[in-house]
């Protein structure tokens, strides 16, 4: 039996042949092997640059209303002239420009929105769906009763109050979208609890707080960058939305919705004030859901195990 | 089920009292409507005459009070705006918005079920990528964009259809076009990768095994079963579709909830903006809860007792 | 291995019960329950292995989770080194983990995947602050070693192991405090057969290297027997009859024992038309709503009216071969 | 849904193509009535709706000058007292008689019922007494030289006290009941009101026999509505739609002159940058009035110096179709006042409340920028707008456009007395405060006028409030139809023409 | 061995699935035949493509897996050749299959009556009464209580027992040649294991059906099948009689697998296991491909792939060792 034992706790090293590329090469290469992902990961990444270094990218200042080129169409039609690549809009202003700027916005409040919520709705979430009980249904009232008022409405009467900054929308937003996120994260919770190594951990006597934070957190980080990447992009709409309610972003700010509404009452004549902004969003909201679903499907560790 | 019904019920007294509380909350945040009741060149004493009036100068918690003991009266109170009560104001909008939802959840239904179907059969082909890019095409177009859009295209260049208001079947095609197609795109996705998931489960082999044929397999074994998510999140849509209404109703003049609510709202005439988010809260949970039951008729698995 | 009777008991366990609401009615009057361990009696001494046993639901996995207090037992005493543990505080307890570690079955679930396998490794000596930085550092690395993973392992995160490396990975976290008892609930159940050998030759090591004292819960009769020292056979919620190994399957007593060691398939083409063998009908009771006497009347072969009426005691019918049984087979 | 029976009327009004003689005009207005009270709306849109409903003493005609409806004749007995004497034969739509009772129900309602949106206009009424069953005392409480306005003004609509009384208002609104040429059919909440011919009219007989007042909030819309036949005539029609309509065969524009004037207010409190005369004048010479007219507007407005425009008593001509325009000056004027290197100064402004009023907003903020003012610009949807405007949390600048009901100089030159600037503007003049006392209560209408106009040319100077232009409105209209503006922008049905 | 035909023969089947991290060879050249009237069982460890030849002989493996070459010869006719319509005439009709899952494997939202008349129903021409009557008949006969109540249950309301049951009533319904079960006894407990191998034994006996028993567990395939076929990664490593495999196993994986083999008819049994895992398909051994777990690898295991060695008596091995003793080769 001696002999045995020492076979049977020989090393084993059929797993160590090879050693593993590092982690940013594998990323790359996981990213190489979907098209859509890469696509959503550059127009992402294309958009952070931009919104980074719009200052400098854009040619003319956003704000600055030129009476003598009004409306002006793109370099490539009739009338068209190279200052005003993208033409100009009613007041003269260099759309490109605009564009560039009006990135800063979307992408701020997109993002930020997006994390407020995410970190109230994971707090929420998990202490609901980790204690359970009397705890978790208070929580959950609150959510049904936040999930049963349209967001949108809420919105609209906070921002009917509060003038519509950047800053007020963040919170707004933020404060009224936890609840999906709340939701999301208590049913992943309630699921990864009941998983052995949580068990395993509860039987060291490690504490709550510990358990929640290392154990159950970093398991529904992944499924919460996938829906917060797609209410990045939901949210890009809802302030064009609520643009179109008088309660968007307010010049001189520059945004998409904003633009996209402003520039509605001109498709009919001229169409490149609406179009271009609505270019933005669709290609920013395209590479960012893109982005999305490859990270579901490489965060998954179903789909990670299966390979 | 009676229990299950019983609780589900019970829990509303809790969810509606929350809302009660956000609602007044907001409302109160929302200031003062007399300045809007009044004209620009009205004086103070005009105003504050009408604030004392309205009762708008007493303490918060006993106009909380005041108001919770009037919802339970049935009183959601005046609406500044029409000079009228609030309730009824939100109730005889509900059959436009109704119409309106309803035509909207048909076109999202058509286009969403064989699209997202064919493209988890067809999974990673062209098609597939096609319907994929479509589907976040159409989530990503405003609303109002696409309403606009579609008028200009479908009813002025073209005159197909009737620019705006609300009457015959053809009145409201563009407005549920403009507002189904976002819901299709949300439930082509959702669609598809259900389907996928389903399809690759063990009981779809099973059946294969069985000698169904594929078409089969795909609509009746499942399909059902992709349903039962599919039910679930779109009823979570319901308050999206409110949203999306808010806008659509407002590019084609559709008479109904969204516009009294967006004018409401711009108007500060809370009285109605109070009672059209409880009517709305109150649909949202009733249909929750329908959906729960619809839920348990399509999943026998689910047990309520 | 045997296990000379002047040895103190490690663990006792009294009149154990742990029973789970299963619904409350809206005023509180009525409540059902899920009996899972309905009054189960076992000692352990130090340095054996007393397996547990028993189908599918029948209160194993409840029964250890109830010893380490991740579930709090309903009623009855757990007696570990002389102390009634089921008294005590969450803080006093918390000396008390130290001592008895859990393996768990499934090797996928039981180990985070998003946790490198040192910090796995390395999460009990950090909550109960035993070692820090370069000491911890070797004192994991041994652990590894000792459980037969390299440690160029360290730095990997569980998916990347197979089944049988993961269960390793499990078995040095849980020798990781050096305790004193060890609840292993079914940790081969999810392996292949020779990668259950490999797991089973390790614990049988380590037993004798670190004279550790195990509690080896299995459906896998075959497995359990390969291991353990003593037996209890668990039947919803009761242990209906408990032995030496060598006792339990040469004296088999209750016929509920003898159905189940009978259907383990004999990997011997030659034994497969062997007689007596007894098949067991899977007419369970509810278990929300036992009946009143023994609870294995509706499958037994040899039940008669008096073991539907009157529920057998748990008694010592032969020097330590316990049974619940009116008509022992033996 | 219940819609399926509104619908047919609806299509022949708008596309009566078929042949068939057109009867049905249908309008579409940007905003729907908020109540079928006519002494309780202010707006518009109202307006339009109540003008064919409901008959008053007084009417303007499409030259704004006063002309007698219900009344047969009138005589004023003293300075406070007139008398009145109704047409013979006038019935409500319900077939009763209108008479005295009537008149002096419904102004005494609007006299003295606060909750009534129209009432602080009729604070200077003091009685109506019934004289005979056509003749009714109108007793002012000192001598009203806007009396007349007043009466044809909106809110001195003619009710039937029977019917209201028997019913309540609450029926009242369900179904309202005038003496004008439509009677009230149905009106559909945010969607349309519904008016048919009242055959037995005292007046000309109504031209059409039915009129339909959509309401579509959506600009395009309406004009996508107008290109396709859906409506016979469009208010609103931003400047941006223009080439739209222009563009396209069977439509036409029509502009017409408002009273609407927008300008900004500028504060003179204490320790406010633009308390400095200097500064103001900068402000005013830093902005091309013209150059935002003709850019944004495409022309359609006038640049004043007054709000009292051209066809209100009392406006002052010189003030009309003028601006002053001098960056160099303006930049001289703020270094005298210390500003040499920039000033920054607070700028409120509303947005979707008035056409284009954003862009005009973020134009002027352009051009104080040439002379050296940063104006932090502030746009407000509607009503937090008026939020700010109605408390006064104005700071240096605030925009608004302010418009004239009664087409009498008194109304807008209220703003610079004393007590109205308080808290505003704080704009005082001791001078300005006499003349406007004294031409409130002087019944020589020539002198008064005079008073008005100089309190119109102290202000241009003084600057409470630097004017931009004057609005116009502009309208789309089918071919199919004939169809004149009126400086009041109200519409009487029977005046649009089937060409 | 009987001299009856061969039902079914599978010649060089190679099936691999194509993924995006590469090709995975997962059956790789399998050669056996199925006669009339037997059981085979194929046994492995977890991975090494067991399921996936089962699921090839239907053609029902996931999409990406695609049968590169071989012939699949059933009553003489090659079903790799069949179009999708001949192929549903034969799933279900003439070769059925069951499945590990019981559960899983039946769909959740029908009642067990419908499932199993569907699948009469496919395949016979009879009305719907008709279909329920024979449906309630397979549930009688797979020892279903209460059958024409049963008939209306929804899956999840049964045992895993009785589940298995129906799938296998589900299975036998049209009277196949033949019937594939993989692993259906896995998840179950043992007593109930040894009813359904109990039921299965009677009925193919009843209706004479070949059946192809895929398992891992060495004990069910010595209680149940005539023929034994190993698979190791991908390939059949042996292939003989069950008595011979059990008496006298030739193959040092075969070996392995009974040695690790826990036994529970011995009272002192010692466990060896096999060292390492299974490889991993990315990363396959060359030559032999058990050679870096084998005892007695050689450099020739290392180098070259033996071929499989068949004996006079249809015996078959693949490995070298045996390489002089053998006649034919494969
Ligand atoms: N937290 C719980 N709440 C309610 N019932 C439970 C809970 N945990 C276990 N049970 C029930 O208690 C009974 C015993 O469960 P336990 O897990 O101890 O069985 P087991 O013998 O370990 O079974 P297995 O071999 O499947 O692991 C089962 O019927 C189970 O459904
Ligand atoms: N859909 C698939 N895509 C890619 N590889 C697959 C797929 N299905 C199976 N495989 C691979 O094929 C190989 C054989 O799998 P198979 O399911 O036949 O194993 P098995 O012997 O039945 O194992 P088990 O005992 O676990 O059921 C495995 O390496 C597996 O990873
Ligand atoms: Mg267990
Ligand atoms: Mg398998």
């Amino acid at each position: 039996m001696e002999a045995k034992l020492k076979t049977s706790t020989l090393v084993e090293t059929n797993l160590t042949k090879g050693k593993k590329p590092g982690a940013l090469i594998r990323w790359v290469k996981l990213l190489l092997q979907s098209k859509t992902g890469t696509v959503g990961f550059f127009v992402v990444l294309g958009v952070i640059v931009v919104a980074i270094f719009a200052d400098i990218i854009a040619p003319h200042d956003p704000t600055k209303n030129n009476l003598e080129a009004m409306l002006q169409p793109p370099v490539w039609l009739d009338g068209g002239t190279s200052t005003y690549i993208l033409g100009t809009d009613n007041l003269g202003r260099d759309i490109l420009s605009r564009i560039i700027h009006g990135t800063r916005v979307s992408l701020l409040v997109g993002v930020f929105s997006v994390i407020l919520a995410g970190i109230i709705g994971i707090v929420v979430g998990i202490i609901s769906g980790y204690y359970g009980g009397i705890i978790d249904n208070i929580l959950m009232r609150i959510v049904d009763s936040f999930l049963a008022i349209p967001s949108i409405l809420f919105i609209l009467v906070v921002l009917a109050v509060f003038d519509p900054s950047i800053f007020v929308l963040i919170i707004v937003i933020g404060f009224t979208n936890w609840v999906t996120y709340a939701r999301v994260v208590r049913s992943e919770v309630l699921s990864i609890k009941e998983r052995e190594f949580v068990k395993a951990s509860r039987s060291i006597g490690t504490k709550n707080r510990t358990i929640m934070a290392k154990h159950i957190f970093p398991n529904i980080v992944s499924s919460f960058i996938v829906i917060s990447t797609l209410s990045v992009a939901t949210t890009i709409i809802l302030e064009a939305s609520l643009s179109f309610l008088g309660l968007g972003i307010q010049p001189p700010d520059v945004s998409w919705g904003g633009m996209l509404t402003d520039g509605r009452n001109y498709l009919a004549t001229n169409w490149w004030l609406a179009t271009f902004p609505g270019i933005a969003i669709t290609v920013t909201v395209l590479g960012i859901i893109f982005l999305g679903d490859w990270l579901r499907d490489v965060l998954d560790p179903r789909i990670k195990g299966r390979k | 089920m009676k229990k299950f019904l019983l609780r589900r019920l019970l829990q509303i007294i809790p969810v509606l009292f929350i809302i009660s509380f956000v609602v007044f909350v907001l409302v109160y945040l929302a200031g003062d409507p007399v300045a809007l009741m009044l004209p620009e060149d009205a004086s103070e004493a005009d105003r504050e005459a009408l604030r004392e009036a309205l009762g708008l100068n007493e303490p918060f918690i006993y106009q909380y009070f005041h108001f919770v003991s009037d919802l339970i009266t049935g009183n959601f109170g005046t609406s500044f705006r029409y000079n009228q009560e609030a309730l009824p104001l939100v109730l005889e909008r509900l059959p436009a918005t109704f119409e309106l939802a309803a035509a909207s959840m048909v076109v999202a239904i058509i286009i969403a079920i064989p699209l997202g179907i064919y493209s988890a059969r067809k999974r990673n082909s062209f098609v597939d990528l096609f319907i994929t890019g479509g589907s976040v095409l159409g989530k990503a177009m405003p609303n109002f964009w696409l309403g606009i859009m579609l008028i200009l295209i479908l009813a002025v260049n073209y005159q197909f259809f009737p620019v705006s208001g609300r009457g015959t079947i053809a009145h409201l095609v563009l407005p549920a076009i403009t507002l189904g197609t976002g819901i299709a795109a949300e439930m082509t996705r959702l669609i598809r990768s259900s389907m996928l998931e389903i399809l690759q489960q063990d009981y779809i082999r099973t059946a294969k095994s069985k000698g169904v044929s594929d078409t089969f397999v795909v609509y009746k074994h499942a399909f059902r079963n992709s349903l039962i998510p599919v039910v679930t999140i779109t009823a979570l849509q319901v308050t999206h579709l409110v949203s999306g209404a808010l806008i659509t109703e407002t590019v084609f003049s559709w008479p109904g909830l969204g516009q009294l609510l967006v004018q409401a709202v711009n108007g500060r005439d809370m009285a109605v903006v109070q009672a059209a988010v409880f009517v709305i809260a109150f649909l949202v949970i009733a249909i929750n809860l329908i959906t729960d039951i619809v839920y348990r008729l399509l999943d026998p698995r689910i047990n309520y007792s | 291995m045997t296990v000379s009777i002047t040895d103190e008991y490690l663990l006792k366990v009294e009149g154990l019960k742990k029973y789970f609401p299963t619904s409350s009615s809206m005023f509180g009057k009525t409540k059902n329950f899920l009996k899972a361990v309905d009054g189960v009696d076992f000692y352990v001494k130090k340095g054996e292995t007393l397996g547990i046993v028993g189908e599918s639901g029948c209160g194993k996995s409840t029964t250890g989770n109830t010893i380490i207090r991740l579930l709090e037992p309903t009623e009855g005493n757990i007696i570990f080194e002389g102390k009634d543990i089921t008294k005590l505080s969450e803080r006093e307890m918390q000396k008390i983990r130290k001592d008895i570690q859990m393996v768990f079955q499934d090797p996928f679930s039981s180990l985070n995947p998003r946790m490198r396998v040192f910090d796995i490794i390395a999460e009990p000596l950090r909550t109960h602050k035993v070692a820090k930085g370069k000491e911890l550092e070797n004192q994991i690395y041994e652990l590894m070693e000792t459980v037969g993973l390299d440690r160029s392992f360290a730095n990997r995160f569980p998916h990347e192991f197979s089944g049988g490396q993961r269960q390793r990975i499990g078995i040095a976290r849980a020798l990781a405090l050096k305790p004193k008892l060890i609840i292993c609930d079914e940790p081969v159940s999810a392996l292949d057969v020779s990668i259950q050998a490999q797991i089973l030759n390790l614990l049988l090591d380590l037993q004798k290297k670190f004279n550790l004292t195990y509690i080896f819960i299995a459906h896998g009769i075959p497995a359990v027997k390969y291991i353990s020292d003593r037996i209890a056979v668990m039947y919803m919620g009761e242990v209906v009859e408990l032995a030496s190994k060598e006792e339990l399957f040469t004296h088999t007593m209750h016929p509920y024992t003898s159905g189940l060691i009978s259907a383990v398939p004999v990997p011997d083409p030659t034994l497969r038309d062997r007689k007596n063998r007894v098949i067991l009908e899977d007419d369970l009771p509810d278990q929300t709503n036992m009946p009143i006497g023994c609870r294995f009347y509706s499958r037994c072969p040899f039940a008669t009216d008096r073991c539907k009426d009157e529920k057998p005691e748990f008694r010592e019918v032969k020097e330590n071969h316990f049974v619940a049984c009116h008509y022992p087979l033996h | 849904g219940c819609s399926s029976d509104s619908s047919s009327g609806d299509k022949e009004g708008g596309n009566s193509e078929e042949g068939t003689e057109k009867t049905t005009l249908t309008i579409a207005q940007s905003a729907d009535i908020t109540t079928t009270d006519p002494q309780n709306s202010l707006s518009t849109t109202g307006d339009r709706v109540f003008r064919n409903v409901f008959s008053r003493l007084f009417y303007r005609d499409s030259n704004m000058e006063i002309q007698q409806e219900l009344v047969e004749s009138f005589e004023s007995i003293d300075d406070v007292t007139w008398h009145f004497t109704l047409k013979e034969g006038v019935t409500f739509h319900n077939g009763d008689p209108l008479t005295a009772e009537d008149v002096k129900f419904s102004l005494e309602r609007v006299m003295n019922d606060q909750s009534l949106k129209e009432y602080p206009y009729f604070t200077q009424l003091a009685e109506v007494n019934v004289v005979d069953d056509l003749t009714v005392e109108i007793v002012t409480d000192g001598p009203m030289p806007t009396i007349l306005p007043l009466l044809a003004k909106s809110g001195s609509d003619v009710l039937p006290k029977k019917y209201f009384e028997e019913v309540g208002l609450e029926e009242f609104q369900k179904k309202p009941i005038g003496s004008g040429p439509y009677k009230f059919v149905e009106w559909k909440r945010d969607d349309r009101v519904i008016l048919e011919a009242n055959e037995d009219y005292f007046g000309d007989k109504p031209k059409w026999k039915e009129v339909i007042v959509r309401a579509i909030p959506e600009s395009s819309t309406r004009v996508g509505e107008l290109l396709t036949g859906g409506v016979d005539l469009a208010t609103d029609i931003p400047p941006n739609e223009w080439d739209r309509i222009n563009n396209e065969e069977g439509v036409s524009l029509a502009t017409g002159e408002t009273t609407r004037v927008m300008l900004l207010m500028l504060r003179h409190t204490e320790g406010f940058a633009t308390a400095d005369p200097r500064v103001r004048e900068a402000i005013d010479l830093a902005i091309n009035e013209k150059a935002i007219v003709d850019s944004v507007l495409k022309g359609t407005g006038v640049p004043v110096r007054s709000r009292v425009p051209e066809g209100v008593i009392g406006s002052n001509p010189d003030l009309y179709n003028s601006y002053v325009y001098d960056v160099e000056k303006a930049k001289e004027l703020l270094a005298e006042a210390g500003y040499a290197d920039g000033l920054e100064i607070s700028f409120t402004a509303p947005k979707g409340r008035y056409p284009l009023d954003g862009e005009v907003a973020q134009l002027v903020v352009s051009m104080l920028e040439e002379v050296g003012i940063k104006a932090n610009l502030q746009l407000l949807e509607s009503s937090a707008f008026l939020d700010v405007y109605n408390s006064k949390k104005n700071e240096d600048l605030i925009m608004i456009a302010l418009a004239d009901g009664l087409f009498d100089a008194s109304y807008s030159l209220v703003h610079y007395t004393k007590e109205r600037a308080a808290g505003q503007t704080d704009y005082f003049n001791e001078k300005v405060e006499q003349l406007y006392h004294d031409a409130g209560r002087n019944l020589n209408s020539e002198e008064r006028i005079k008073q008005y106009q100089e309190i119109q040319a102290i202000v241009a100077e003084e600057r409470p409030h630097v004017f931009l232009f004057s609005q116009n409105a502009n309208y789309g209209v089918s071919d199919k139809v004939n169809f004149t503006p009126r400086l009041d922008e109200v519409i009487n049905f029977s005046d649009v023409t089937l060409k | 061995m009987s001299g009856k035909e061969a039902l079914l023969e599978v010649k060089n089947l190679h099936t691999y699935f194509f993924t995006e991290s590469g090709v995975v060879p997962s059956v790789n050249g399998v050669t056996f035949s199925v006669k009339k009237g037997e059981t085979v069982g194929i046994v492995g460890e977890s991975g090494c493509g067991k399921s996936v030849t089962s699921l090839s002989l239907l053609q029902l493996v996931d999409e990406s897996g695609k049968i590169v070459e071989g012939e699949i010869l059933f009553e003489g006719e090659d079903l790799t050749k069949f179009n999708k319509k001949q192929l549903r005439k034969v799933r279900g009709n003439k070769i059925s299959m069951v499945f590990q899952e019981p559960l899983t494997s039946l769909n959740p939202v029908f009642t067990i009556g419908s499932q199993i008349s569907e699948a009469i129903r496919l395949h016979q021409n009879i009305s719907k009464e008709e279909a329920k009557l024979k449906t309630i008949e397979m549930l009688q006969k797979v020892g279903i209580p209460r059958a024409d109540k049963h008939y209306y249950s929804f899956p999840h309301m049964l045992s895993g027992g009785m589940r298995q049951r129906v799938m296998i009533a589900m299975a036998l319904s049209c009277r196949p040649q033949l019937l594939i079960a993989d692993e259906p006894t896995t998840a179950l407990d043992v007593t109930i294991q040894a009813q359904i191998l109990h039921l299965m034994r009677e009925l193919s006996q009843e209706y004479d059906t070949s059946i192809i028993l895929i398992t891992h567990d060495l004990g069910v395939v010595a209680e149940m099948v005539d023929r034994v076929i190993v698979m190791y990664a991908g390939q059949i490593v042996e292939q003989n009689n069950v008595f011979e495999i059990f008496k006298n196993p030739k193959h040092p994986y075969t070996k392995g697998l009974l040695n690790s083999t826990p036994k529970i008819h011995q009272l002192k049994d010692q466990l060896e296991s096999i060292e390492g895992n299974v490889p991993n398909p990315f990363e396959m051994p060359a030559g032999c491909k058990f050679h870096p777990r084998c005892l007695f690898a050689t450099d020739m295991c290392r180098n070259q792939e033996p071929p499989l060695f068949q004996s006079e008596d249809g015996s078959e091995v693949r490995c070298w060792l045996y390489e002089e003793q053998e006649v034919n080769q494969v």
